[in-house]
């Protein structure tokens, strides 16, 4: 299985520090995990834990304090001709967290759309980038009449899409989804994540989705990989990483996710992370018990889980 | 039940540039001792807007309550005096408002914003305030309080702040609670350890809880009874269990059917398309009629009564009316469906007022 | 409930056929930004009397010098300070537009048998015959009380004041608009590139623009007309010395935040170039902020005009802005209070509607205003 | 904290230093000399003169030395008033002008705020609006303005405060001092009430629409007790950024006020000295202005922490 | 005696025309009325009970040191409170002040003074005939050199001390004040030689730069001396009893003063204020006996009656023109000096514009102002040169151009800032643009300061300027104009001016040289139009009717109080 998966973004020990007056913050401290062609990874973790600091350094909107972030297999860090830029540019792409936000309120929702196409000259007139433009509407649920409106005049979920069109019109291999859809609410959700699901079944993408949504996170990604304080602490395979979370702290967090089920709810136990669970006899390493399913953990804690998870 | 808040016909509007915004539309509930009664629905809804007129807080001008009453123990609250409410607010009835980051006075300590209520209220003397203020951060579970209430809100985090404006809406031991999305700015982790914290505490106060949320997960946790709002009305209301096992209204089906459950991960999630009602010229009929794959022709011509399901559960949609075609809910939905036991619930209930 | 009762009826229940995509249909009218606060603008009734006015007072200020046929230096000192008079209206009494002075004496009357004797004077003093004449008795006796009409009156050297008040508009609404424009480019261009840039460029310029708050800034003003020469061009040089420091602060605090906006970093994303991003996104969206702060530099600088024109720092002659009028009307503002009177009511219209303007326009275009 | 103090008062330094050498050249480029009757000096006394005060120095020289004395807190002596050292000079006149612009700064300040917080509270009433239209009209008009109408009603008509003067003889609370300084310190007032309240206004409104006071009227606090514990001090941290440049508006702008009415002032002594090319005074005043600037921008930064917990522990970090 | 700075300085505070320090709010303004000739002292019946006189100061002192002041504030309250050998009487003639009497030589080159023995200073110590010398040779002195030195030049080596004889600082005697030509013989004798004669000598020493200080006391006060009221000793008729800086001060009647018999005023207010308005409203309130009017007020009071016994307008010997500097290749051109000077209503100027009592100047020696030995005014003889003709006017202008062989020129007039030389500018500028056909005139107003760096380096092309006599005779305004002279920046030479003005320098006949200064007068007006008289000043004020011998001089210190009394009201 793991011979078939092609790497597409490779990210080795990633830090982003900044500074903050005299302080820094280790926002990112260290993240090392592989992305493969046509999966979606998700990345949870409470808030401030460095999610959106790692989707925005993978696609170098910040520069890396340290680490290597390879999309098939070259450095998007490092020094860079605008021309190469350009190129990881078209085929990386991010959709943002707050649909209010991520609009530039004076441009028509063409303009927008069309942000792509322009800087990366990929209509030859007006003409061919309207169509694309109109076409990229339409794959996501709107309509070509949209195209000269200005975002103030959408919903949350249109914005949304909107955005995704935008991130669509330079026709990226890999999306980074920073929290597409907290802000939105419940019932428009569905419509955002129905289309991420759709697009990426079509065009075969690859997502970065970033959320602290557990259930929603499940329902979208193959891999989760859970966040706590810049560091990863635990990554497998979505429906493992449910059945059988091994760190402390994801426990916690699968225990705290809200069910949509009265008599479960009634029923479930409250896990409490405390930092004091954990061995800090070493510095905890990521390793892999259980095949594809990492953790991060000090010898002791590995030799444990190891133990634990063979005799099942 | 003993109820100790009913709301009648409340109907509130917004005076605005662009003409009236008929924010709540005649919301009728009641809310009996000791119970949570959780209301939910999409943003805009008139959730907001129904609480702050229980306590009227509604900013006036350009709000006003046009119309309806709010029996709290007999008593018609949008009839009292503005010094007459000030007695109710905060000793009888309290509130929780959503965001801890801006609910707290920067440039007060916690330990004078607690102990003010208490002072009013209680006419504690500030000694007296203060010990009780302490006791209060306890009972929320914020450590050291002999140090903490000395401090300003933005020494405390999210969460902690949140204790801390719980413990004021506590500190004079208040009938009725409402939670207005407590916890939607709040980590997961931390949203569990505040509902755990409140759900506690109703047990030990016995007090009443409205709390509005549009997290479904949170309303299953927490909820004895839910009320479903759509564009300024209440369009389901029932016990948690039969709205989430037996849901009438094609709202509720799609509020249920997009949140993906435990174990399904590839059935398509229900998206309601299309955007709410704009509140300015709401809609003839059911307001929901537009977004809705079971609309009818009468759904368009007038607008629904509230159809009793049980004693306890009620929908407001035209489905229910005996000449309208049997529908099938959405299969997502479907799968959660099944008979329930009104029996159980009551049962619980009864357990918990004991 | 409804006002026509519907009878329920089965056909009722059949399904509607709704068009799915109506869902996502706009019912409101596309709106650009700037339209949708020009007609909340339009609804604000202060802020559209004060466009109103602004415009009148631009408009009269390009003709009203034109309107009648004094030039704004025709001289004669012997028809000086003669109160408002305009036909039709001076017979109504109490519009004060009789050519009566302040003790309701016919001022005009009064001036004609003054240059009576005036000439007269003149005469013995050169020796002049009666029957001859000469330049100076012609100056005399050319004004005709019967004939003449100023419509607001004549300051001390005989001059139209009509004429002059709307040339002094012109030129102070010049300086004003001059140091907005200065004020504009120079705050945008530095707070920009401050912001933009970020880190050890900000933290520089910033410092550079504490120090030159630290003088103060009637000091660096004074100074700077000593240095040059007090005209047109060094005034509004003075007043921009520290004035685009204000214009500055607010593009550096908006681009700050908008850096960090989602769009900017989603432009980004898509590989924009510098110029792009200033122009396409953190400009447009700074323009709000932007002509509200325009809009009371205007104000601000026919104030500050004014202001230095009575300490003795303004404008030289020929050229006369509203802030010399009403500084030499003021003068005489006990004896003909008429100078004084138009051309403080213009400057003051002038303020208070820019003030308004500008008020309304801040709610118009504030986006926490907007829901 | 301390530290943060400390740092403040070093760029402080630094600040002053550029305005000293910016104000020390600019001074240069002053055409004419500082000499009362040069008209009537011929070339050979000029130049004598010129020497007897180093002016004749070359301009390096003449900075050095200028920098050295005003380290020591000599500003040199003036040219016009021979021989008068300048800072006895400034020290002689900061009474009035710091008597008169703090009464309108407190005057101002109080009011300001009394109206903005009613206007406020009367949101969209005829007390909103007669405010605004005072804070207006107030901004709009000049203050000489104000100070003439005020010395004819006031003084000529009425005769019931004198019309200018100054009476330094007496106590400084006595009727007989304070009634100089009314009209005055009135007129200075009027702008500083009108910017105040406008200012207090938006804010107010600003502060009262957020979530903390709702919660506090939840708590079933009164009207009364929500506006001033709640509001008013939120308010007031934006108004103090105002209220620093406002003071240092006064203490510089009164010169216009303190010719109308005669008082002997710094502002006066600074339209003499500029008119008089007396370069000592205008250098010595200069940097007194800027001296006082800087600190109050301080005192406005430290008052911050006072009232605004959030900075106070954050180190002052803005 | 002669003025100080009686021109130009800048008009700040918007007085009626361009004016001088002293003359802000018409304090210290002559006047005509004739309460002050035939001093008679009044019956004490006549005074009232309270003698005081509150009045209002244009500005601050600058300096209470005689030997270094320059400006006429400070020379006015010297005047009342110091005294020299001789004083300017309420006639203004040179009366004896501390000195008793004079001995002059028969060639009238050696002046013996005999000092009165009861004069004292406020502290006691008699004034000698060395506080005298020390005095003057402390204003000549390099270290302490008076900007006023200058005016001493008539004894002799003064020139050579302070460096203004031909040879320059290389005349042996430069920097010697030792080489002074004036010795004191004893305590109270001081003979003063003279370089030539000089007929008003006498009046020259009741000049503050005259007025003598005592030694011993300023060395003990050393830097502190004369910048606080109680840092000064004084021997005048009034002693500066509170000086508060920039607010105002108080005279008081000196007790110890020699002729405290006459002094009648026991103390005299001054009040600092800068505004005009704000003067007349402290008149109108009773505050102050007296206030200066700007033209605008005097239509208001001029015919008001309430107002007839208290309006004034008097006459002074300073003189308004403008200066052609001939450097400038137009103006160089007679024509064209002739067209301007005569293109222009000059009645118009002084009638509507100033109307305060200031005269159209058709002169360049002021009237009213020196008389030859029968008490006819210098005037008399030549009258009015150069009235204002704008037919001729335009005549010249057309030959001036054809002779440039232009059609159009563009000057510039170099003016004083204020509001009443910017409404004279733009007066000048309309009638002159208006006569003349193809000249535009710009206007470039200076601060006072520039203006006169900018004159005294001939880098302007017409400048309306003013001067004041320095001393009373002629050659004050006639000599500035020689060829090479320190003030003539007009770059005028004309041999035949200049050979009369030396003549007339070095004459001792009184006739031939008034002949003399008369013909040079003659020919810079009337044949070289170097510059264009505009008018001579005047002012108007408001006065109580009650404030008697308030003594106005007509150069020198301004205003002596010695005489002055309140009448019984
Ligand atoms: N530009 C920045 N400068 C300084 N600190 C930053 C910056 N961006 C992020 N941080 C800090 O880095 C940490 C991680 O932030 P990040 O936004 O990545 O968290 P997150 O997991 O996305 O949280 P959330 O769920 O709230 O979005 C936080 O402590 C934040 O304060
Ligand atoms: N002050 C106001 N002025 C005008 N309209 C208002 C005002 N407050 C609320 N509304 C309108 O009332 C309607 C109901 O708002 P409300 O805040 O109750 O929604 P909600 O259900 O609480 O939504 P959310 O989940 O986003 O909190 C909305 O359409 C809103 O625009
Ligand atoms: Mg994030
Ligand atoms: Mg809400």
């Amino acid at each position: 299985m793991t011979d078939t998966r092609e790497k597409l973004v490779e990210i080795k020990n990633l830090k982003q520090h900044f500074k903050v007056g005299r302080n820094v913050v280790k926002a990112v401290d260290g993240l090392t995990f592989d992305i493969y062609r046509g999966e979606t990874i998700g990345l949870v973790g409470e808030s401030g834990c460095g999610k959106s600091t790692t989707g925005r350094t993978v696609i170098r909107l910040y520069d890396a304090t340290d680490g290597q972030v390879l999309f098939e297999g070259e450095d998007v860090h490092g020094k860079k001709s605008v021309k190469e830029l350009k190129k990881f540019n078209r085929k990386m792409q991010m959709i943002f967290q707050d649909p209010y936000a991520s609009l530039n309120p004076r441009m028509t929702v063409a303009d927008i759309i069309a942000e792509g196409i322009d800087i990366h000259e990929l209509a030859k007139n007006d003409q061919e980038r309207m169509e694309k433009v109109y076409e990229l509407l339409e794959t996501v649920g709107l309509n070509r009449e949209h195209a000269n409106r200005f975002p103030h005049e959408f919903s949350g979920g249109q914005r949304q899409r909107i955005g995704i069109a935008r991130a669509l019109a330079v026709d990226p291999d890999f999306i980074i989804a920073d929290e597409p859809i907290s802000a939105l609410d419940v019932s428009i959700q569905a419509q955002v994540v129905n289309l991420m699901k759709k697009l990426q079944r079509e065009k075969g993408l690859t997502y970065l989705f970033i959320a602290h949504d557990l259930s929603m996170v499940k329902y979208i990604s193959d891999r989760i990989g859970v966040m706590y304080a810049g560091k990863l602490v635990e990554l497998a395979d979505s429906e493992e990483l449910y059945r059988n979370p091994m760190h402390p702290y994801t426990k916690a967090l699968l225990s705290a996710i809200p069910l949509p089920d009265p008599d479960t709810e009634r029923t479930r136990k409250r896990l409490v992370f405390d930092q004091s669970q954990l061995d800090d006899s070493e510095e905890p390493e990521f390793r892999e018990v259980t095949p594809d399913h990492w953790v991060s953990c000090t010898t002791k804690e590995f030799e444990k889980l190891k133990e634990l998870n063979t005799v099942k | 039940m003993e109820k100790i808040l009913e709301v009648k016909d409340l109907q509130v509007s917004f005076d605005t540039y662009a003409g009236e915004v008929q924010a709540v539309r005649g919301v009728s509930f009641d809310l009996r001792k000791g119970e949570t009664l959780a209301i939910v629905g999409e943003s805009g809804s008139g959730k907001s807007v129904t609480s702050k007129s229980l306590m009227r807080l509604i900013p006036s001008p350009p709000g006003r309550i046009k119309n309806g009453q709010v029996l709290f123990e007999g008593k018609d609250l949008t009839k009292l005096s503005e010094r007459e409410m000030q007695d109710i607010r905060g000793s009888e009835i309290a509130m929780i408002f959503q965001d801890p980051m801006t609910s707290l006075n920067p440039t007060m300590t916690i330990g004078k914003q607690i102990t003010e209520g208490l002072r009013k209220h209680q006419g504690l003397n500030a000694s007296a305030a203060k010990v009780r203020a302490i006791e209060l951060l306890d009972i929320v579970g914020i450590p050291n309080p002999e140090i903490r209430i000395s401090q300003y809100p933005h020494q405390f985090s999210g969460g902690m702040r949140q204790r801390v404006v719980i413990a004021i809406a506590l500190s004079c031991n208040p009938k009725i609670l409402i939670a207005d999305e407590p916890t939607t700015a709040l980590d997961v982790t931390i949203q569990a350890q505040i509902l755990e914290l409140l759900k506690d505490l109703q047990e030990k106060l016995g007090m009443a809880v409205i709390f509005i949320t549009h997290d479904l997960g949170v309303v299953a946790n927490i909820a004895d009874r839910v009320a479903v709002m759509y564009a300024g009305k209440i369009v389901e209301t029932g016990q948690v269990e039969e709205v989430f096992y037996n849901p009438q209204h094609p709202y509720t089906w799609g509020l249920l059917g997009s949140m993906p459950s435990v174990d399904a991960t590839d059935e398509e999630l229900i998206a309601i398309p299309g955007t709410p009602p704009d509140l300015l010229k709401p809609p003839i009929g059911d307001a929901f009629a537009l977004r809705s794959d079971y609309a009818m022709k009468i759904d368009f011509e007038m607008e629904p009564p509230m159809f009793k399901v049980t004693d306890t559960h009620s929908a407001a949609t035209w489905l229910l009316h005996e000449d309208a075609p049997k529908v099938e809910p959405p299969a997502i939905v479907k799968k959660r469906m099944r008979p329930v036991n009104s029996q159980a619930a009551g049962k619980k209930e009864g357990a918990k007022n004991d | 409930m409804d006002k026509n009762e519907t009878k329920i009826t089965k056909d009722l229940f059949e399904p509607a056929n709704i068009d799915k995509n109506a869902g996502e249909k706009i019912e409101r009218k596309s709106l650009t930004f700037w339209q949708d606060a020009w007609i909340r603008l339009k609804k604000n009734r202060g802020a559209i009397g004060g466009l109103f006015v602004i415009l009148f007072i631009i408009l009269m200020s390009l003709v009203g010098p034109y309107f009648n046929s004094y030039g704004i230096d025709d001289q004669n000192i012997y028809r000086k300070n003669l109160p408002p008079k305009v036909p039709v209206l001076e017979s109504v009494p109490f519009l004060g537009f009789a050519g009566n002075n302040i003790k309701g004496e016919d001022e005009y009357a009064k001036k004609y048998y003054k240059n009576i004797e005036t000439a007269k004077e003149y005469r013995e003093l050169r020796r002049i015959p009666e029957g001859e004449t000469d330049q100076t008795l012609q100056d005399i006796q050319e004004f005709n009380p019967n004939t003449d009409y100023f419509w607001f009156g004549t300051d001390d050297l005989g001059r139209d004041v009509f004429t002059r008040v709307w040339y002094g508009t012109r030129i102070s609404l010049y300086i004003a608009f001059l140091v907005a424009f200065i004020d504009l480019i120079i705050g945008v261009a530095y707070g920009g590139v401050s912001a933009f840039y970020g880190g050890r460029v900000d933290n520089v310029m910033q410092r550079i623009v504490e120090i030159l708050v630290g003088i103060p800034n009637l000091i660096l003003i004074i100074f700077f007309i000593l240095v040059l020469d007090p005209g047109i061009l060094s005034i509004t040089l003075a007043m921009v010395i520290t004035g685009w420091v204000g214009m500055s602060r607010i593009v550096r605090g908006q681009i700050l935040k908008l850096k960090e906006q989602e769009f900017v970093l989603a432009s980004r994303t898509l590989g924009s170039s510098d110029s792009r991003l200033i122009f396409k996104h953190l400009i447009p969206n700074t323009l709000g902020p932007i002509i509200i702060t325009v809009m009371f530099t205007v104000p601000g600088a026919i104030f500050f005009e004014a202001f230095l024109s009575f300490i003795g720092l303004g404008l030289q002659p020929p050229i006369a802005s509203l802030g010399v009028i009403v500084n030499d009307g003021f003068k005489w503002m006990t004896t003909y209070p008429h100078t004084a009177f138009v051309g403080s009511a213009v400057i003051s219209a002038l303020m208070i509607s820019f003030n308004i303007f500008g008020d309304g326009l801040r709610d118009a275009l504030d986006p926490k205003m907007r829901k | 904290m301390v530290r943060y103090v400390l740092g403040r008062i070093g760029f402080m330094v630094v600040t002053l230093f550029i305005i000293a050498t910016l104000t020390f050249f600019l001074m240069q480029t002053l055409p004419g000399s500082p000499f009362n009757n040069e008209d009537k000096l011929t070339d050979t006394q000029k130049a004598r003169l010129y020497a007897k005060y180093g002016l004749d120095d070359p301009i390096p020289v003449q900075y050095v030395k200028y920098l050295g004395e005003m380290l020591r807190g000599d500003f040199g002596e003036s040219y016009q008033s021979d021989g008068r050292p300048v800072t006895r000079m400034i020290t002689e006149r900061i009474g009035p002008s710091a008597f008169i612009g703090g009464q309108a700064m407190a005057i101002g300040t109080f009011l300001g705020l009394l109206l903005g917080i009613i206007a406020a509270l009367r949101h969209n009433t005829y007390a909103d609006y007669g405010v605004m239209v005072f804070a207006v009209v107030g901004t709009s008009i000049p203050s000489f303005v104000f100070a003439a109408v005020l010395q004819l009603y006031f003084g000529v008509y009425l005769e019931i405060l004198p019309v200018a003067l100054w009476n330094s003889e007496a106590q400084i609370f006595e009727w007989a001092y304070l009634k100089y300084t009314v009209l005055p310190s009135v007129a200075l007032a009027v702008g500083v009430i009108a910017g105040i309240a406008r200012f207090m206004r938006t804010e107010m409104l600003e502060v009262l629409g957020q979530d903390y006071i709702i919660t506090a009227h939840a708590k079933g606090l009164s009207k009364g007790t929500v506006v001033i514990k709640h509001s008013i001090r939120n308010a007031l941290i934006p108004v103090i950024t105002i209220a620093g440049p406002m003071t240092l508006g006064i203490m510089t702008g009164s010169l216009v006020i303190e010719k109308i009415f005669a008082v002997p002032g710094l502002g006066r002594l600074f339209v003499d000295s500029i008119v008089t090319n007396d370069y000592t005074v205008i250098m010595g005043l200069t940097m007194f202005y800027s001296a006082l600037f800087v600190a109050v921008i301080l005192i406005v930064d430290l008052l911050y922490g006072v009232i605004d917990p959030r900075i106070r522990l954050a180190g002052g970090k803005s | 005696a002669c003025g100080g700075d009686k021109e130009e300085t800048p008009n700040e505070n918007g007085t009626d025309e361009p004016g001088t320090n002293e003359e802000n709010n018409g304090t210290d303004d002559p006047e005509e009325d004739g309460d002050t000739t035939g001093f008679v002292a009044p019956d004490a019946s006549e005074l009232h009970d309270e003698q005081v006189l509150n009045l209002l100061g244009g500005s601050e002192i600058p300096s209470m040191d005689t030997t270094q002041a320059t400006d006429a504030v400070s020379f006015t309250v010297m005047n009342n409170v110091f005294e020299g050998l001789y004083r300017m009487s309420w006639e203004n003639t040179p009366t004896p002040g501390v000195a008793e009497s004079v001995d002059i030589s028969e060639d009238g080159m050696t002046y013996t003074f005999n000092l009165r023995t009861d004069a004292v200073w406020s502290n006691g110590t008699p004034v000698t005939a060395n506080d005298f010398l020390y005095a003057w040779k402390k204003a000549l002195h390099q270290d302490t050199l008076s900007p006023y030195a200058f005016i001493m030049s008539p004894i002799k080596n003064v020139n050579a001390i302070i460096g203004d004889s031909d040879e320059g600082e290389d005349h042996e005697l430069y920097g010697n004040v030792d080489a002074l030509g004036v010795t004191a013989t004893d305590e109270h004798t001081l003979v003063v030689e003279l370089e030539q004669p000089t007929a008003y000598f006498l009046g020259l020493t009741s000049f503050p730069t005259f007025h003598p200080q005592n030694e011993a006391y300023v060395t003990e006060q050393g830097e502190e001396y004369g910048l606080e009221a109680n840092t000064l000793i004084y021997n005048g008729p009034f002693v500066l009893s509170d000086w508060k800086h920039d607010e105002g001060w108080t005279y008081t009647k000196n007790p110890t003063y020699w002729d405290a018999e006459t002094v009648m005023l026991d103390a005299i207010n001054v009040k600092i204020v800068k505004e005009v308005a704000t003067g007349l409203n402290l008149y109108k309130t009773g505050e102050v006996d007296r206030a200066g009017l700007s033209s605008e007020h005097v239509d208001t009071y001029k015919n008001d009656p309430e107002y007839a016994d208290q309006f004034k307008t008097s006459k002074s010997p300073v003189l308004f023109y403008l200066k052609f500097n001939q450097k400038n290749e137009y103006l160089a051109n007679l024509n064209i000096r002739k067209a301007l000077s005569l293109g222009w209503d000059k009645f118009g100027l002084t009638n509507e514009i100033l109307a305060n009592g200031s005269t159209p100047a058709y002169f360049h020696v002021p009237t009213d102002f020196v008389y030859d030995e029968n008490g006819e005014d210098f005037r008399a003889k030549y009258g009015d040169f150069n009235v204002e003709d704008k037919t001729k006017a335009a005549q010249y202008w057309a030959d001036g151009l054809a002779e440039l062989g232009t059609d159009a020129i563009e000057v510039e007039l170099l003016n004083y800032e204020g509001d009443s030389a910017r409404k004279i500018g733009e007066y000048l500028k309309n009638q002159l643009e208006g006569t003349l056909p193809g000249l535009t005139l710009t206007i470039s107003q200076m601060p006072f300061k520039q203006k006169l760096a900018l004159e005294d380096a001939g880098d302007y092309e017409i400048s309306f300027s003013g001067w004041g006599p320095d001393y009373q005779d002629p050659m004050t305004f006639i000599d500035m104009w020689v060829t090479g002279g320190n003030y003539n920046d007009l770059s005028y030479s004309n041999a035949e001016f200049d050979k009369l003005v030396t003549d007339a320098k070095k004459s001792s006949d009184f006739a031939a040289r008034w002949d003399m200064l008369q013909e040079a007068e003659r020919i810079l007006l009337e044949e070289d139009f170097a510059i264009c008289p505009m008018y001579q000043r005047g002012s108007s004020y408001l006065a109580q009717p009650y404030v008697k011998n308030y003594t106005i001089h007509p150069f020198g210190p301004d205003v002596s109080y010695k005489w002055t009394y309140i009448e019984k009201h």
